[in-house]
């Protein structure tokens, strides 16, 4: 058969099932229903909510309903725009834009606009009643974090009825943390040997609140290491990290009563990238021969390196940092961890202070709330009192 | 015959690869030379880094671009740490150290009290049951935080009941630890492939073909 | 030094030497290591093995070039094995920057079992809102991808004429790093009742496994270990399998180190309670 | 005075921030952002601090001739490369500033990374060892996580069950605690901070 003959044939038999294709889907798809719009809760000021009921034909009936177009106009029979399509079976969508007016998707606050939504199924749709008017707000406070909010009150109460309590000299148990126990020791290791000691913040942010538990420990060690006349090297991996330890060791240098000892040299800035920082330390540990190692604060993957070439170099190490990954490998290759919480916990061991236990000690009241929540919660669920469970749940 | 310009760029990315490896076997002059060339070439990279994505976007175009005059104040702060360059006027320095420690601290408190307490325990709060294994996994893993938490109290001593389940509670925390380290060997692992696969794929016979070139 | 304490107190470096020759040693000396093939990767397996020839697969190459070393394998093997038996392919990149990596792997398999796009395989390429198409797919390939990915109308495709939706597709194999997955068991698996397996980054495995015991997922490969399964089930032993190979000795010299230290350890307390 | 004040900053400014998070209004997310940007143009400024220490160290080496002097004007040299060649010809792709960034910083970061590989078959090989209850508990642990990718013939199937349960309960379960815990030391250590109790970062004279 010519060329000619075969296309047309193929082109017959493919025409064939189109026609057929199109005629049953000749009805058109059953519009949403119910529309409403209204102001997003708890949002910007810059974003309308919009609620409907599904098509009859979508799920159910003829099923032919795979998309719904949003569309939006400034009056109810002003010219409508698309703002968006979500996928059959969804019956929300919140249309959102920006909040500064030279942004292409600018979204004006406080204006009346009018919705209707489109059911789609292939070419053919049909278009709900519209919705509005509906203007957008900003709001001043967010429901949804309610609970946030009431755990933060609960714990502050905690925090000033310990305080008062430990003010008022309410003598305070602690118990005892293997690592802190071991600092004073592996300090005067260091002393006895005639060594340095390192102390390495971790590779934080220097508002990490991780790198300012580290501030307030580091305080304390150097203190002890101005009694014991030990010089304390701190690379620094941030400036700003740099210049708050350079305060902190200097004011504990002052506070031993030692601040001709101080040597703010000891205390430097390396580099600010992770593996090349880490690089360096290798080299400090093995060639300053580093009696005892601190690291405290947080650590990423580089804390096994650190760990490992610690080891090495024959030190006492005595690890912290609240970095869940990083814990397993500090556990297994230093001498000392403190597990997450123990870091935040050191301060007000080596401290002492009244105020420092008694925060300590709303810690431990807030965990048992929370663990008569976790019993509480774990029944409600069981039982579906879903209101209760509810209760903890953030709409962000 | 390779490129030379990639010959000579892939051989110097080899040969610091080994000089990094050699700290495996003890601290030398290789591991000295790459360590102290990538401190020096990291903080200028940093720093310029810093100069174009930060210094450029976040002051100068604000206020000579987009005339946002209010971000001088932290333009201000900023200079203001450069008193640290002398002793007599370091102190001027807590200022703006006070007030990027006071915005860190402050966001800090509801934003981890929401994602890892509130959520944590909302997270928890599943159905237990004793039959069927959905519901029984939830109980242990209720009891296991529960233990895991008892084990974390400070102000009380770990003796008798509270002991116990203190000492239950660590070894839920042990059996995570190790967790953590057997799944990690295989990324580990991964990551030294990688490097062996550059020395072996790329470099070796870009190397080879050219000393069979020459010689 | 008694023989035990040094079973103890090994030298690290020996434990690096063995490490380094654990790695180094597979790149240059290929031999094999015994794989355990876990169920959910031969379910896959032994399914698209049983495909006739002219029967349709569905391979949805949902990832982006990050993922690609984890789940390139994945898709490589798969789609051997179709062509090697003359299997028809459907193949979509419901990912952002990913059509054009799929789009390299295709032509390069294709051209290897000199398979003609349109005759053999069709592939559609890349639409935005994956629940949308994926759900419009159902309806008609043709409402999303009226032409595919080269624009080519499907109309025009003798492949494409009996090829209307996911009734006509055998299964759906979906390979993806990111949470497309979710839309195909939702707008696909439950909406349009089609056989669906899924591929995906060792990471994300662990939280795809119950709906392989609820059945809505009929396999399940997880990251670079499941490729290596699978590229042995098909004998097709490639960069999944070589690395997993590697990764496996790693590991053994690893455990070897454990038990070696541990000995040490026991004799040693043994002889000091003597 | 000078101690007074920055305290009350810090009281005045964490409890602000604290608050916003509860106020979704824009002008509240303006103030977000603009706080960040602070945080941001600080450190970049500070950065000259920590040049200058860089500097003033290996210098100082350099200067006294003391031992590892030659590797300090190594570290120098980098450092100014770098800093000339990011002014003179941007830091875009293809520039010789980001040459020196993809073959000599980038491979002596991947290797130092892939020590780890070796790192961590020698902690293992230290540390797991049966001496007490506790380690006996990691060692079996991180052993029966290893075992996935060894081939043990029937064994391994039974092996992948335990893991995926132990990584679904007994590991879940500790990593949750241990995330709350952190938690509550977090948000007790920041209310110290703006509370004024925790000082010590501030200095004294």
């Amino acid at each position: 058969m010519s060329h000619r003959i075969k296309a047309f044939l193929a082109l017959l038999t493919v025409a064939l099932p189109l026609t057929a294709f199109s005629q049953d889907t000749l009805t058109l798809p059953a519009p949403p229903q119910e529309v409403q719009a209204f102001d997003t809760p708890n949002d910007n000021g810059h974003s309308i909510a919009i609620r409907w009921k599904l098509s009859a034909d979508d799920g159910a009936g003829a099923n032919s309903v795979t998309m719904y177009e949003i569309l939006r106009a400034e009056s109810p029979e002003g010219e409508f725009v698309s703002r968006g399509v979500v996928a059959a079976g969804t019956s929300t969508y919140d249309d959102r834009g920006d909040k500064n007016t030279n942004r292409p998707n600018y979204f004006p606050s406080g204006t009346n606009f009018y919705y209707k939504i489109r059911a789609k199924a292939g070419e053919l749709s049909s278009d709900s009643e519209v919705a509005g008017p509906a203007s957008a707000k900003g709001q001043w406070y967010h429901t949804g974090k309610t609970v946030v909010l009431i755990f933060m009150g609960i714990f502050m109460i905690f925090v000033l009825i310990f305080i008062r309590q430990a003010q008022k000299g309410k003598e305070l148990y602690v118990r005892p943390i293997g690592g802190i126990a071991a600092v004073d020791e592996a300090i005067g290791r260091a002393t006895e040997m005639g060594r340095p000691i390192l102390y390495v913040m971790g590779l934080g942010a220097p508002n990490d609140i991780a790198s300012i538990a580290s501030y307030t420990i580091l305080s304390r060690i150097a203190k002890k290491t101005a009694e014991y006349q030990t010089p304390i090297l701190v690379p620094c991996n941030d400036p700003i990290m740099m210049s708050i330890a350079q305060e902190t060791v200097r004011t504990a240098y002052l506070d031993a009563g030692r601040p001709d000892a101080y040597k703010e040299e000891n205390i430097y800035f390396v580099t600010s990238m992770q593996f090349a920082y880490v690089a360096a330390v290798n080299g400090i540990m093995l060639r300053e021969k580093t009696a005892t190692n601190f690291y405290l604060g947080k650590f990423f993957a580089e804390s096994l390196i650190l760990a490992e070439t610690g080891s090495i170099a024959g030190s006492i190490q005595i690890s912290g940092t609240d970095e869940v990954a990083q814990i397993p490998f500090f556990v297994a290759a230093t001498d000392y961890t403190l597990i997450g919480e123990e870091l935040y916990a050191a301060s007000a061991y080596l401290g002492r202070e009244p105020l420092l236990l008694g925060t300590l000690k709303a810690q431990d009241w807030a965990k048992g709330l929370i663990m008569v929540l976790l019993i509480g919660g774990a029944l409600a669920a069981t039982l579906h009192w879903d209101f209760f469970v509810k209760l903890f749940s953030v709409k962000v | 015959m390779p490129p030379l310009g990639d010959l000579i760029w892939t051989t110097l990315a080899a040969f610091l690869t080994f000089c990094i490896f050699s700290f495996l076997y003890k601290d030398n002059p290789f591991y000295k030379f790459a360590e102290h060339l990538v401190v020096g070439v990291s903080a200028g990279y940093f720093t310029m880094l810093l100069y174009f994505e930060g210094f450029i976007p976040k002051v100068f175009v604000p206020i000579f671009k987009e005339g946002k005059l209010y971000y001088f104040i932290p333009a201000i702060l900023g200079v203001l740490m450069w008193t640290r360059f002398s002793k007599k006027w370091a102190w001027i320095s807590r200022y703006p150290i006070a007030i990027y420690i006071g915005i860190g601290t402050g966001v800090a408190i509801p934003l981890e009290m929401q994602t890892k307490v509130v959520q944590q325990l909302r997270a928890s709060m599943t159905a237990i049951s004793f039959n069927g294994s959905a519901g029984l996994n939830n109980l242990l893993v209720v009891l296991g935080v529960f233990c895991a938490l008892v084990y974390f109290f400070f102000s009380k001593e770990h003796k008798g009941l509270f002991g116990g389940v203190a000492k239950f509670g660590i070894w839920i925390l042990m059996i995570g630890f190790g967790t953590g380290f057997g799944l990690t060997v295989m990324g580990r692992v991964s990551l030294l492939i990688d490097r062996v696969k550059f020395l072996a794929e790329t470099w070796w016979p870009m190397f080879k073909a050219f000393v069979g070139a020459v010689l | 030094m008694a023989f035990y304490e040094k079973l103890m107190g090994l030298d690290r470096r020996w434990v690096y030497l063995s490490v380094g020759i654990a790695v180094l040693i597979p790149f240059f000396i290929p031999f094999d290591v015994p794989v355990y093939t876990t169920p959910e990767v031969k379910a896959v397996y032994d399914f698209v093995e049983s495909l006739k020839e002219g029967e349709v697969l569905f391979l949805a190459i949902d990832y982006d070039p990050n993922a690609m070393a984890e789940l390139h394998p994945t898709a490589r093997v798969i789609m051997r094995q179709a062509f090697s038996q003359n299997v028809k392919l459907v193949i979509s990149a419901l990912s952002q920057n990913g059509p054009g990596m799929a789009e390299q792997l295709i032509s390069e398999i294709s051209k290897e079992f000199g398979k003609k796009s349109g005759i053999d395989y069709c592939y559609l390429g890349y639409k935005p809102y994956p629940g949308i198409t994926i759900l419009a797919m159902g309806q008609d390939f043709r409402i999303p991808f009226p032409s595919d990915y080269y624009g080519v109308p499907l109309d025009s495709m003798p492949m494409m004429r009996r090829i209307k939706n996911y009734d006509d597709v055998k299964a759906v194999i979906d390979v993806t790093g990111t949470n497309a997955i979710d839309f195909w068991l939702v707008n696909a698996n439950a909406r349009y009742k089609v056989k669906l397996a899924a591929a995906v980054t060792g990471v994300m495995a662990a939280d795809y496994y119950p709906y392989l015991q609820s059945g809505q997922l009929f396999g399940l490969l997880s990251g670079l270990k499941g490729a290596s399964e699978y590229e042995v089930l098909a004998n097709q032993k490639g960069f999944a399998f070589s690395g997993m190979r590697i990764q496996t000795i790693a590991h053994i010299v690893v455990i070897l180190f454990i038990v070696i230290g541990n000995i040490g350890f026991f004799i040693s307390r043994t002889q000091r309670k003597k | 005075m000078r101690q007074q004040l920055p305290l009350t900053i810090i009281f005045v400014i964490g409890v602000f921030m604290a608050l916003q998070y509860f106020v979704p209004h824009q002008s509240s997310e303006f103030i977000y952002e603009y706080a960040l940007d602070w945080v941001i143009i600080i450190g970049v400024f500070a950065m000259a601090l920590g040049l200058w220490s860089l500097f003033l160290v290996h210098f100082a080496k350099i200067q006294k001739k003391s031992a590892g002097w030659g590797y300090s004007t190594i570290a120098i040299l980098g450092l100014v490369y770098m800093l000339i060649a990011g002014a003179l010809w941007g830091i875009e792709e293809g520039s010789p500033f980001m040459k020196i960034f993809w073959y000599i910083y980038t491979p002596i970061q991947a290797t130092m990374f892939a020590l780890l590989a070796f790192y961590i078959a020698s902690a293992a090989y230290r540390a797991f060892r049966v001496r007490n209850i506790l380690s006996t508990i990691l060692l079996s642990a991180a052993l029966l996580l290893m075992l996935r990718l060894i081939p043990i013939g029937p064994l391994s199937g039974p092996i992948q069950d335990i893991d995926r349960w132990i990584l679904g309960v007994p590991n879940l379960a500790a990593k949750r605690a241990i995330i709350i815990g952190v938690g509550l030391g977090i948000v007790a250590t920041a209310i110290k901070v703006v509370l004024g109790i925790e000082r010590s970062y501030l200095g004294k004279d």
